[in-house]
């Protein structure tokens, strides 16, 4: 296949026609757009619908009847936008609607800034909907893995029946990079007879539904939920290690930083200071295993996210204590130099920022 | 006396007793039966002079829960039984 | 190790993102790593506009380049101020003297000043003083070949007249021959 | 002789939880009588919405989809989007359409869905217990309006058909009433209507059926329909502010 | 003062009242109705406003624009209407505008059902709104305490200048106990020299807002705020303990769940078996320093909640490692029995469930 | 010579953000000459809505609160209700009032809310680069109806002020533009009418201001005051469609 | 130790969940500690309805009486299908009788019948049958005083009249008579 | 030639050379400057003929940017300068 230079957020939006998406609702927000744009473009020539909806949550309900109908609905926005989502992200949940949800992020708290941000990590992780319920969260690092994260995520959702996160942010979604699309994957057309799409008069009704007013219903619910969640958790996270052998201390980090790390590590690695990356593709399921293989020297995990501190909770709970962890960070739209992030590591193996 | 113009039949344990039915029978048939509770707790409908029921429908048109059914001896357009 | 990263500033409307954009495909097509990002925001129009190019024989890590630029293309005065720190020493400043009424005070880079509009009109069509800029910059960098360039002109701006892609063409050697043979700061003289 | 009235086969056999005399009971025996004299019970999908109907799944004999509260309208378009031939409708209450749903409502009558809303009208929030809602009239009492609605504070009832019958795409808007077997009758015409205006393609069409809450109201379920006749129609005036001739000449 | 029996839900109220609220601004759901009803009949006395909102997403942006414009403001819902607030809230944290914020959790995910549950932990503490921030979250275990935390709220979010959560649940809100109604607190009326209320041509004009579109001025606000929070994680957490003496186990709980265990102890202890309870009543600030003074025999916390394992997250935080955590829940709206309690802490002193 | 315009002294120093040719600007004049006039500078709270014009906050020398997206009207009504005798006024885009925002402006009509709201027009999201709002006229270009507005697809554009003006407690309503300078005389005393409506308490007025988006339309700002002119009028007619006259007999 | 775990059950309209906080508020006039908690759902009105009550020594950890109920109140019939096994060993269950049409079954338990609508309609108002209940639970377990709970019947019902009271007074007592000299299961013999 | 009728003053250095200005003058006086970009990247509005302008406002009320003061000779109601 040729290579094309995209954007981020194009790649996301051809990743999901790839993946099989048959429905896109959205409501604009900065900085996303191009993934709208592109489907209002290019959805309906391969007989989907693209439908701007009234607000954010009207889109989440709306990808919420596309599902239950049997259709192949996304939607894309970025932080704020995805708050508003949260009634319908539980729901989505709840009733086992496979469906994906893109999250450009951008700086907050409040309306914050249209620029690069990744303090949404607890918004992706952590709910923020009602009730007890996981989203698998997969974080793409390059307009390449957009494109194949975004494909990935409609398969996760047909197979497990849940809703789905991409989780990118502005520099991503704004940059240009070489893509070598992937082919369009053979959709191994699950049968939904879950769906609600007239009984024809040869089968009973379906109900597509959250409510369970007897709490021991609810409760048996929520088991089945849990134990879907740890199947999901056993089998769907992931990661990747660059230059970890050896290393004292290491970077841990994932979407656009885990990228610039890679500069940081590669720097520090010429001047012999022996550090290395653990990048996190999936924010959810976390991957607790990746920590096991750490090399047995490293003595510092330095959690690196564009905010003020919220993967270094994972982290933490990954480690249990075992190996030292500390947050550098850069809130409300910075995007960290190499160079700073290469400082900050120095500093710490010389015994500084304790 | 002739024979009944219509004919009334009130699934009685299924009643909630609103009475919705006994205000709108024109002929006054119904009341509620403040004798009996039934297994939900309410005093059901029942129809007081059955012979003299014209078979209208109101009562079954009104009924919210469905639980009131009626014949007519006439052949005429039915009111409703989808 | 060969890693250029270009910083081009100006006003919006000056074909700023679009010089990036020619680099960057320039580059992929001669096997480069490669990245584009412009600086983004709400419609403010008339503002300061910047894009980051990076071509590198590594992946990229960070596309951004507002420190430790190699070469800074500048459009406008705004953009030297904000900008003339951001060159690494040694790097290269090109600077459009056309519209900058200004000097860079900066003694440890390469500075051309470079009549662009004036050089565009020459070729017929002010609105090309980009193309110049970046003819110069190809000529004192050889980062990527007039050819790639070229061929990477529909892609930024469709497909077009062969009159437009000769105009292009005459821009870009405008461009080079205003710096080649001119030391540093003499270009423009 | 001959069957005049019984139980409408697109209703299950589950008994309903509606309180004793409650005229959601009545509306949905009217929609269900359509769906069968339609004969389109196997191509219907329904949406429940958050209100004391929402367990309305357990007696509409259809798929149905339940919703987040006020949200049915687009639900509803992410079905009908998905199985354009297939026929949607939405069941909601006042509290849901015209309160907490009303960006959802207006903008599926904008775009001009190919769907049918029931709006049932009770002119309060039923099912948690009688609050107040956009469409309870001056003066009536309800648990957050304990001395009466009063307008200086909270304005003048919003009338729902007539302010979405000014939307372009709306092409059969009409208001009903279900307090006696007439309007019954009249109620089921309306119904009727607008599911035939899906199924021949003409766009959005909403049925306002107003409704009786005895609990909600403290009456007696015949006082109850007395109050709907001598209150709410005055404030809420049945008829047709919509149909598809006058769609013509937008 | 004498006692008088209530329902959480109105000692809530009640204790609103007195705490100087001024603005009721709602949107009705169960199992939190009492709030609204008795505001709407008590506030009017008291010169105070309540007002229905059409949804919950205009009910925080009310309360967003009293708190702006000088109120003490608050608003009261139950787990999916919070979710809906999760922009506003977002907003109101990141404008520093004082506000309270009321969850009476029921069981989710979706609608879920209206029966008790604490399925909410991580919306309450984690976000859910997009970026960083962090909420007070005061959890009342009693009506008695829901006054009194509710009085509190309201000062908590005047002084740090943010909104405050008070997270209760159904069976808090729904049942009866007598109340000895703190007496209304002098307001100490701060001075509110930053709300918009018209500069009357005496000022420049003051401008609330959370946009900064340059990201330098963001970063700034972020780390203003996080220096905020970090004060008020230094002095506003709160526990209780419970018969930890000596004790091998230690429940760990909050609200409902937190005076159930008081039962299970007592059982225990009746019973020999050395256990004690760690009762949360701020679950932001979560109290670390509670598990500094854990007992040393201490080998086993049992985080119990009406959920699927939600704090259990911020007990591992807190003990790092140091002591083995696990979780025990009811999801769904069942709330457990003091004596299911006793008899896994007793499965666990065994050796089991491990 | 004596002085016949110059700059409002209720607008601050600063230079606008705005494109060239963004009649949010000319808006901008309208509402500071009114408040100017009113003497009321000290004593009115503006909320700025999110779209190009949230930054109208550097520009009025008035207070202000920034909303969420759509939800300024609910954020007037807190400070209304706060400070009830300071005058309180929404600045809101079609994006913000006409899309996201609807359910918000229904309610603060139907309250009646004693606010003013203007409402700008300009058939487009402006801010995040051109996509089609319920406004966008068909067949008209966005960046997400690429070929134009497709009617069958997304309905026919929602008319905002003939919508509210069936709400009774929506007691000043009209619709005005601003693409030559007599439209321009009219539409300040439309917003000065809507001004004084809450200064005398009668309730919630709105005025609808047609704008031009040169950017968003991909037009010269001269030719975009012609669009407006010859496309947006005709669909959109200028005009009063509720006054305290009519709201009398409601 | 002094721990009253009383489950009342029936139909919505029997008066169960007044009947529970007659039982807390004269609980707490006599300085118990005491809880109130009504089984809450969306109006299914004909439904089953209950409410739990604790009187207690001690701080009242869970309000719930679900299970370990040391008293059943019971109202109808499925509250005695559903509630049956609820109440502690040696526990009490009392069955209104005169709605219920089936027998308790379990035999470890102290069972009585009071046909407590008949015996309200003697006193004048067979509403008051919930009171006739009350009646027999106190002279069963002296949990509470009468005297309280006259003194509690304003604040659950408002001010009433003297009548009013009089009446209720009176089914406190036919509910005392009723069990007071039978043995279990005889009371309605 | 008289006395000029009105004047008009535009501060070049805010105009955004919109052009509004010199599509509603009546007597077409204005022109946008195509020699000359001001510091914000913009070709400014410029008065043709300061001469003939009769201060009829039209080009001041149109300025989305506020940049166009007028004056006029003879006392006449202002168009507005609140
Ligand atoms: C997001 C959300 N907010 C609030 C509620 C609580 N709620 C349930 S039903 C209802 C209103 C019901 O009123 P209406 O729609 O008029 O229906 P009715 O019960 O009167 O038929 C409300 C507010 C909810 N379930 N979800
Ligand atoms: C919750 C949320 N959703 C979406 C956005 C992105 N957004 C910013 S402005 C805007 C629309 C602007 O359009 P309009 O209100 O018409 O104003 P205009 O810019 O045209 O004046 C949108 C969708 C946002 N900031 N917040
Ligand atoms: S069918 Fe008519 S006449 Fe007969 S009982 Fe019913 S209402 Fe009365
Ligand atoms: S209308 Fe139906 S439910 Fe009501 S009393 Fe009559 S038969 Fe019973
Ligand atoms: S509360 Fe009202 S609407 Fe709900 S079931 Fe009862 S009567 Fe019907
Ligand atoms: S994008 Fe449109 S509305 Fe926004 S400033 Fe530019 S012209 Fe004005
Ligand atoms: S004031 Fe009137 S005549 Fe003078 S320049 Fe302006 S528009 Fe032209
Ligand atoms: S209208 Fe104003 S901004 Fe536009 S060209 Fe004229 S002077 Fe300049
Ligand atoms: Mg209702
Ligand atoms: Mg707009």
């Amino acid at each position: 296949m040729p290579k094309s230079l995209m954007k981020g957020n194009e790649a996301l939006a051809k990743g999901a026609i790839l993946g099989g998406c048959t429905h896109f609702f959205g409501y604009p927000i900065t900085p996303q757009n191009e993934i709208p744009e592109f489907l209002a473009r290019e959805l309906p020539k391969t007989g989907g619908i693209f439908l701007q909806a009234e607000s954010e949550i009207a889109a989440i309900n709306m990808v919420y009847g596309a599902a239950a109908a049997g259709g192949r609905p996304m939607t894309s926005s970025s932080s704020p936008g995805i708050a508003l989502m949260q009634e319908g992200i539980s729901l989505l949940a709840a009733a086992e609607l496979p469906s994906v949800i893109v999250n450009v992020q951008r700086g907050g708290p409040g309306i914050g800034t249209i620029q690069p941000s990744q303090c949404d990590y607890f918004q992706m992780t952590r709910g923020g909907g009602n009730g007890d319920y996981s989203i698998i969260a997969l974080a793409p690092s390059t307009a390449q893995e957009s494109a194949e994260m975004m494909i990935d995520a409609f398969e996760l959702a047909q197979r497990y029946r849940t809703p789905v996160f991409i989780v990118s942010d502005g520099m991503l979604g704004q940059m240009m990079e070489p893509v070598t699309m992937p082919s369009k994957v053979p959709q191994q057309s699950v049968k939904k007879d879950w769906a609600a799409v007239g009984h024809d008069n040869r089968r009973p009704p379906i109900t597509i539904k959250t409510l369970a007013l007897d709490p021991c219903d609810l409760e048996q619910i929520n088991l089945r939920l849990q134990e879907k969640f740890m199947r999901i958790r056993e089998s769907e996270s992931r990661y990747e290690t660059y230059r970890i052998s050896e290393a004292e201390l290491i970077f841990c980090g994932y979407g656009s930083v885990g990228r610039i790390l890679k500069n940081s590590v590669d720097q520090l690695r010429h001047e012999g200071v022996r550090v290395g990356l653990l990048r996190v593709k999936t924010l959810w399921p976390f991957p607790v295993e990746a920590f096991n293989v750490l090399p047995p020297r490293c003595r510092h995990i330095l959690s690196t996210e564009m905010n003020c501190g919220q993967m270094i909770d994972d982290v933490r709970l990954a480690v249990n204590g075992k190996i030292q962890v500390t947050h550098y960070g850069r809130p409300g739209g910075i995007i960290p130099t190499p160079e700073e992030l290469a400082d900050h590591a120095k500093n710490i193996l010389a015994g500084g920022c304790q | 006396m002739t024979e009944p113009k219509g004919s009334t039949q009130i699934e009685t344990d299924r009643c909630k007793g609103c009475g919705l039915c006994v205000a709108v029978c024109p002929l006054e048939l119904l009341t509620q039966d403040e004798t009996t509770v039934n297994i939900k707790g309410y005093f059901p409908a029942k129809i007081k002079y059955p012979k003299k029921c014209k078979g209208c429908g109101f009562c079954a048109l009104m009924c919210p829960d469905s639980v009131i059914t009626v014949w007519r001896a006439e052949k005429q357009r039915r009111v409703c039984h989808a | 190790m060969f890693n250029e990263r270009i910083l081009c500033a100006g006003f919006g409307g000056q074909g700023i993102m679009s010089l990036g954009q020619l680099l960057a495909y320039g580059g992929m097509s001669e096997e480069r790593h490669v990245s584009w990002i412009p600086s983004y925001g709400p419609e403010m129009r008339g503002g300061t506009a910047y894009c980051s190019v990076v071509l590198s024989e590594k992946e990229v890590g960070s596309p951004i380049v507002t420190t430790n630029a190699t070469t800074a293309v500048i459009m406008n005065t705004p953009s030297l101020i904000k900008f003339e720190k951001s060159v690494i020493s040694g790097g290269i400043i090109l600077v459009n003297s056309s519209l900058v009424n200004r000097r860079v005070t900066r003694k440890d880079v390469n500075v051309y000043y470079i009549p662009a509009v004036e050089l565009a009109g020459e070729c017929g069509n002010q609105q090309a003083a980009n193309i110049v800029m970046l003819g110069a910059y190809l000529a004192l960098t050889q980062a990527v070949t007039e050819k790639s360039i070229i061929s990477a002109l529909p892609k930024v701006f469709g497909e077009k007249p062969k009159k437009f892609i000769d105009l292009n063409r005459r821009a870009l050697e405008l461009g080079q021959k205003a710096v080649l043979g001119h030391g540093p700061k003499l270009a423009a003289a | 002789m001959n069957l005049i009235y019984t139980k409408s086969k697109g209703l299950t056999d589950r008994e309903t939880h509606y309180c004793p005399g409650c005229s959601h009971g009545i509306i949905h025996k009217l929609v269900a009588e359509t769906l069968v004299e339609l004969d389109i019970l196997g191509s219907t999908i329904g949406c429940a919405a958050v209100g004391c109907s929402i367990l309305c799944y357990n007696y509409f004999k259809v798929d149905m989809v339940e919703c987040a509260h006020g949200r049915a309208p687009a639900v509803a378009t992410g079905i009908k989007r998905t199985q354009p031939d297939k026929v949607v409708f939405t069941y909601q209450g006042d509290g849901d359409l015209a309160s907490i749903g009303t960006g959802e409502i207006v903008h599926a009558a904008h775009r001009s869905e190919k769907i049918t809303t029931i709006f049932v009208n009770n002119a309060i929030f039923g099912m948690t217990g009688g609050q107040m809602a956009p469409t309870t009239l001056p003066g009536q009492v309800a648990t957050t309006a304990p001395q009466g609605r009063d307008t200086s504070h909270t304005g003048m009832p919003i009338r729902i058909s007539e302010m979405l019958a000014q939307i372009p795409g709306a092409t059969y808007v009409a208001r009903v009433s279900v307090h006696d077997p007439k309007a019954i009758v009249q109620a089921k015409k309306a119904i009727v209507k607008g599911f035939k205006y899906q199924l021949e393609n003409r766009g959005f069409s909403l049925i306002e059926v107003l409704s009786s809450c005895p609990t909600g109201w403290g009456l007696s379920p015949v006082d109850a329909m007395t109050w709907l006749e001598e209150n709410m129609i005055p404030y809420y005036p049945l008829g047709t502010f919509r149909s598809q001739e006058e769609t013509r000449d937008v």
